[in-house]
């Protein structure tokens, strides 16, 4: 085995050992097929945002607003489908506003040349203002078509939507980032962006079509959330932020360059669900799961040294 | 006063140094050469305790020393100029020579103007017309390298050590600091200096090794250091001048017609025929790489520019790219490289889209990627271990071959090359120039941007002289020499 | 007696001062049933508090107890676990077909009687300000009995209001006062604070007393700690709502124990009595 | 004026057209010599967490745990206070916390290279466990002594107190930053951290000490707010991390070369701080204020380019 493999395996075996000790710890109710089908659901929205994270990083550019897009698109289907319209018509207009939110973060990141930071925190911070204005601040769950709920919940052969999903979305950008070649120029991009343009690739059209893909994501992610809950809140998009981009990173952590990998990601989403779901089956104290949950992810992270050449 | 014994070093299955050994005495110059891949590089980081040998020792006045960090090196006053040096970007060139020592102070704030002074009076010698107060990320990579320059010789120790420190400077710009580095010497302090410019080390070292697959295969004493043999010794030949002359009969393939961007600032005019190359010489910072940079479309620029008789308006390197214009970008590091990607990816990057399985579907064939890789690896004779190694760890001069082979099989209408033969080593330097040769022969044009005047000489049918922002005079292959363009280079007064 | 019952508590909002008295009262409560409590908190996430519902239902609780949400924003997760035969019961929540009980403060109510007394208090005549947070259903109640109110009192006018950020609400809702006090001047421009409940009217508290404006009251829900000690204070602090929070959990904790021993509670919502504390109630009298 | 000058001037000119603005709608309230006291005031824990921000993103990293830090220091503080230990005693021990914490952040990260996004999100969230623990999740606000009120409240010969805060912490700041020797070297690392290693930097020693300094600032924000509002939640740091991020990058359009300084940082914070203040008072709407939240922010930092050589 080589040093890059034992460095990739470290964080998988920190996660296959949690995933042994709460079976340990839980024997029936953690590693119990109802579980597994519900760790699947839970992961799916998580795994999405953090899938249009990683595109993000990879070329060396943070997205702020992935949380405020996801519930923007889950705001607007719901208020379409309030004033009547039907599932297919309220479900592209949201992914499209999404799409069109992330299309101007990468316009304000490319063309005007801002901090991606700055540029998709200030987005993010009008699309909020949006999905408040749009929702009047209050929770909506009326007139909920079982057509869109069914995008969400339930099963296919005894495995849940959601799961398809996940399948769907990571397997078709992990497709793209490593065998296509836009994934390739995101990569070159990201690696050394002056390098990039001096080579020829349309750089601004690229930086611009990541961020459109990220916001369309997003917005797919808040609308599984959606149709998942059946209910949408102007802010439910928000929690998302940080635990995406603490899967890339983590994720990063799993690959022998840091470079940022759907793999990884996975990976680092993976960790996270399993974490929080065991110890709520378990019933671990709210205080002591904080504490934990930062203990197991550093523990995670540093589990590949042991497989280092110093 | 430097002791090395069995000095070795190993990444992966690579030996980049095995068992060297190395004696250097107090006043001592010693060059050290060998081809590219050599461990030259590895052998001074590991000196200047920014690497650690796997085995073997160090003494310093036969005392052992185990560098733990660059800090202790330098404390023990080495101070060195690493290849392709990082500096700071957002630091300005006195920032960047203070950093890693001790600075002045005053009333416990930083005294700029003492930093100054002790600048400005080396910078005066070997650059001066450089702006000390510039973040070095607005200058130009010549001023760069003069930066690194500076930094090594204005805070005075014992050892200094210098790795291809001339590689990308013109031979005026290099006797400048030849000049202040003879100096240096006269105050006995030890030198070790690497460099492919054999002539240099044969005028300048009173001794030399030749280090070949990580050993030590020559050594060489005062009076023996001369290039044909150092060569010998690296296994290679040197090569013979060239004697063609242009056919102004052939068709013209770009036409420069007053253009001006970056630091082209005087209307440059310039025509270069099929089959022809066009080289291109001046001081750091005349602006040539401003008109390759123009007409590769990678900054902006006014004029007008025809391609093979077609009005040809670049607004991008992509641009270029679709007319047929291939360009080899000066400063690998900074414009050229991705150097945590494999080589196959630096090399296919930019025509991408040719290595497709099936044509409409942008999905490259990783077979056609490797397979052409292989071809033009062996082209440029790049020295590597595996293709999927990362383009960081190969050696300074491979890395320029590596991006040079991006093009090497590509019909190109116009060749741009910016500094093609930065750090590499002679042998090399001849299969590349004859590359260039034969990308002219198939009826292509060739602009080539060198530093070194000799190859200048050898390679231009036709020789462009640019001096401050302009070209001020176009050098047949006949009235060509080295004194002429030295001349023209630093001519005053007007153009 | 259903003794060694494994019961599941989640709240998004356990940060949430009241949120976290009532889950304390309820454990007090559950560990007289001798039921294993498990508490879960999201944070304010409504995605992970709908996982943690699965998680309960599948890790085989013998009852959900959620705190301060509306099932009706999980109602997929709800209904599985009714499904599953896990009784699910609310405390501060909303009625829902598919969860055995609500027990609540009528919020309505609640705003009522705050509105009403703070109105009183500047003898249904002046100016007042708003601060509010409509994302959680039980307060939005609240402000629709404001605005009931003032529609029903003409001379009252709402000058100003401001949506409370959470977390950080008392510094947010202390840099909004000191805005609101520049933008309306002179004595009389504002007479009332009404807080949605008391941590937003701590922060109007600070900046009212910073400024040492006078005349302007604050009148807010929860009956909060801090809230009481302001009142006793002699501050414009001058009322608060106790919602009884000790007192639903333990309608609810019973309640439970009816359910787990295979009954049914009387009916699908309880509602816990409001006490109105003010200076008087707490006995002390101010000049 | 140089194109330099004219670029820093870009962002400066757009936060004064926002106070102009401001004072032409409000004359009366906004103008005031009360807000600007006011604004002051709002302004201090937001200014010092950015400042703990801005040292770190010298140095190219990420510190998530300001907030966590800030609440836990506060939570620390009171506790004590409520067990009667003394002003002197609680202050040090939950300062001292902060730092700790704050140099266990930069262990992780220079010592065992994890990613700083990871590292000080996991440490943060440990703290954030510790911080509800120790609250026990209540409002703490029992037995505060006079003298820490002072700490945050009041003012000195008309100036509040928590404007000297703001000039004490970011005047040293910003000389250790463009003044000492510690600051080269943090912006040399942040630079280049090869070039620095290069020349011999102690970067470890610097990366855990400016980690623990950062932490030990947060940790002074969050006493400083807790001695403002005289009452401590366990989240209360936790609003502070985005805006102070903000904040900073806001402020590195207003540098030349990019790279953070405590001026920029100090109109960062001056920015959000106004148009947040200036919108209450004028009484926009909630979602227009957030709406226009994000107009301002893009459009002070699209400013500058029009002072920028094409
Ligand atoms: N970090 C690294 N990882 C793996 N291999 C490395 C690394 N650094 C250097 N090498 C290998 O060690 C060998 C010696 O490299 P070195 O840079 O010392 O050569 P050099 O003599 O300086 O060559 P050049 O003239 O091209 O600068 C090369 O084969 C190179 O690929
Ligand atoms: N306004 C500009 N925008 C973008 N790039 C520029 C601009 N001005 C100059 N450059 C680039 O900066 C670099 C200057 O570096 P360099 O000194 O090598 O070029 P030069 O001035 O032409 O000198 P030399 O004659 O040594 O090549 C070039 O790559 C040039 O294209
Ligand atoms: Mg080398
Ligand atoms: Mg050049």
């Amino acid at each position: 085995m080589t040093r890059t493999n034992l460095n990739r395996f470290g964080t998988l075996i920190a996660f296959v050992l949690l995933c042994i000790g709460f079976s340990i710890a839980a024997p029936t109710a953690f590693a119990s097929p109802g579980n597994v089908f519900n760790l699947v659901q839970q992961m799916a929205t998580l795994a999405i945002v953090a899938t249009a994270a990683t595109l993000v990083m990879t070329i060396s550019e943070f997205d702020l607003s992935v949380g405020f897009s996801a519930s923007l698109a889950a705001v607007i289907c719901f208020v379409l489908f309030g004033q009547g319209y039907d599932v297919w018509l309220a479900v592209p207009a949201a992914l499209l506003v999404g799409i069109v939110g992330g299309a101007a973060n990468g316009v304000l990141v490319a063309r005007f040349g801002i901090p991606s930071f700055v540029a998709t925190l200030a987005l993010g911070t009008i699309l909020s203002g949006f999905a408040f204005g749009l929702s009047g601040g209050q929770s909506l769950f009326q007139s909920v078509p079982e057509a869109f709920k069914a995008l969400g919940r339930g099963e296919i052969l005894g495995i849940p939507v959601l799961g398809f999903w996940i399948v769907g979305v990571l397997g078709v950008a992990a497709f793209v980032l490593t065998q296509t070649e836009f994934g390739r120029r995101l990569k070159a991009i990201g690696g050394n962006a002056q390098a990039a343009r001096l080579a020829g690739l349309p750089i601004v059209r690229d930086v611009i079509a990541t961020f459109a893909i990220a916001g369309g994501l997003a917005a797919l992610a808040g609308l599984l959330l959606a149709s998942r809950l059946g209910s949408v809140q102007h802010t439910m998009g928000e929690p998302l932020l940080l635990p995406a981009y603490a899967a890339v990173f983590i994720g990063t952590t799993a690959s022998p360059t840091g470079a940022p990998t759907v793999a990884g990601t996975l990976l680092g989403v993976a960790i996270t669900g399993v974490m929080v779901n065991g110890m709520t089956i378990v019933g671990v104290e709210p205080f002591v799961q904080r504490i934990l949950t930062g203990v197991i992810i550093l523990v995670a992270v540093l589990v590949r040294r042991v497989g280092r050449a110093k | 006063m430097l002791d090395l014994t069995g000095i070795s070093r190993r990444f992966g299955a690579t030996h980049a140094l095995e068992d060297v050994n190395l004696a250097l005495s107090e006043g001592e110059v010693l060059g050290l050469v060998g081809p590219n891949g050599a461990g030259k590089s590895t052998l001074i980081k590991i000196i200047a305790g920014a690497d650690r040998p796997d085995a073997g020792e160090i003494r310093i006045d036969g005392r052992a020393v185990h560098f733990a960090s660059a800090h202790d090196a330098y404390a023990a006053g080495i101070r060195v100029i690493h290849q392709d040096a990082p500096l700071v970007p957002g630091f300005d060139t006195l920032e960047n020579c203070y950093l890693g020592r001790e600075y002045p102070r005053r009333f416990g704030r930083i005294d700029r103007k003492a930093m100054r002074a002790a600048i400005a009076e080396v910078a005066a010698d070997i650059a001066p017309e450089l702006d000390l107060d510039v973040p070095v990320m607005f200058l130009p990579q010549a001023e760069r390298q003069f930066v690194r320059l500076l930094r090594a010789i204005a805070d005075k120790g014992r050892l200094l050590i210098l790795d291809e420190p001339t590689a990308a400077l013109p031979a005026e710009d290099a006797e400048r600091f030849y000049e202040v580095l003879r100096r240096t010497r006269e105050r006995g302090t030890s030198i070790i200096l690497v460099s492919h410019r054999l002539e240099e080390i044969a005028e300048f070292c009173s001794s030399a090794v030749v280090l070949r697959d990580g050993r030590i295969v020559a050594r060489f004493g005062a009076g023996e250091v001369k290039p044909e043999a150092m060569i010998a010794a690296m296994g290679g030949s040197a090569s013979e001048r060239s004697t063609r002359a242009t056919d102004t009969s052939a068709p013209l393939i770009i036409e420069i017609d007053g253009v001006t961007g970056g630091d082209l600032t005087r209307p440059a005019q310039l025509a270069v025929h099929a089959g022809e190359v066009m080289a291109l010489y001046g001081l750091a910072g005349s602006g040539r790489s401003s008109l390759l940079n123009a007409i590769w479309g990678a900054i902006p620029w006014a004029g007008s520019m025809r391609l093979t008789g077609e009005v040809y308006r670049p607004k991008s390197p992509r641009d270029a790219i679709a007319r047929g214009v291939s360009c080899v970008p000066a400063d690998r590091h900074r414009s050229g490289l991705f150097l945590v990607e494999d080589l196959i990816f630096n090399k296919t990057l930019p025509l991408l889209s040719t290595y497709r399985r099936m044509r409409g579907l942008p999905v490259p064939d990783r077979t056609a990627e490797r397979a052409e890789f292989l071809v033009a690896a062996e082209r440029v004779s790049l020295s590597y271990r595996d293709p999927k190694q990362l383009a960081r760890t190969l050696s300074g001069g491979n890395q320029q071959k590596l991006i040079f082979s991006r093009w090497a099989n590509r019909h190109s209408r116009v060749m741009l090359l910016d500094e093609p033969t930065e750090g590499v080593d002679v042998m090399a330097k001849s299969t590349i120039k004859d590359i260039i040769r034969a990308i002219a022969a198939d009826g292509n044009a060739v602009l080539v941007s060198t530093s070194d005047r000799d190859e200048a000489l050898e390679l231009g049918d036709r020789i462009a002289v640019f001096r401050q922002g302009g070209i001020v005079r176009i050098f047949s292959r006949a009235e060509a020499s080295a004194e002429a363009l030295s001349a023209a280079a630093q001519s005053r007064g007007a153009a | 007696l259903a003794a060694g019952e494994k019961v599941s508590v989640i709240t998004p909002f356990l940060a949430a001062i009241a949120t976290g008295e009532m889950i304390e009262a309820f454990k007090a409560k559950a560990a007289e049933y001798q039921w294993t409590v498990d508490v879960v908190d999201t944070a304010g996430d409504m995605a992970a508090f709908a996982s943690r519902v699965e998680d309960a239902t599948t890790s085989g609780a013998n009852a959900i107890v959620l705190v301060s949400v509306d099932p009706a924003q999980i109602q997929d997760q709800v209904d599985k676990a009714k499904a599953a035969g896990v009784p699910v019961i609310t405390i501060d929540g909303a009625k829902n077909a598919s969860s055995v009980l609500n027990v609540t403060s009528d919020n309505y109510a609640l705003g009522q009687t705050m509105t009403k007394f703070l109105f009183d208090q500047i003898g249904n005549k002046g100016n007042i300000v708003r601060f509010f947070y409509s994302a959680h259903p039980g307060v939005h109640q609240r402000e629709v009995a404001l605005d009931d109110a003032l529609k029903a009192t003409p001379d009252v006018k709402q000058v100003a209001d401001h949506y409370v950020a959470v977390p950080g609400q008392v510094d947010d809702s202390r840099a909004a006062m000191d805005a609101m006090l520049l933008a309306n001047p002179g004595d009389g421009a504002i007479n009332a604070v009404w807080a949605a409940w008391d941590e937003p009217g701590i922060g109007a508290q600070l900046a009212i007393e910073a400024a040492g404006r006078k005349g302007i009251i604050i009148a807010g829900i929860d009956g909060n700690p801090q809230a009481i000690e302001l009142i006793k204070g002699c501050t414009p602090y001058v009322g608060t709502v106790r919602q009884g929070f000790g007192e639903m959990a333990k309608i609810a904790a019973d309640q439970l124990n009816l359910i787990l021993a295979g009954g049914k509670p009387e009916k699908d919502e309880l509602y816990a009595p409001v006490e109105l504390i003010t200076r008087e109630s707490l006995g002390v009298t101010c000049n």
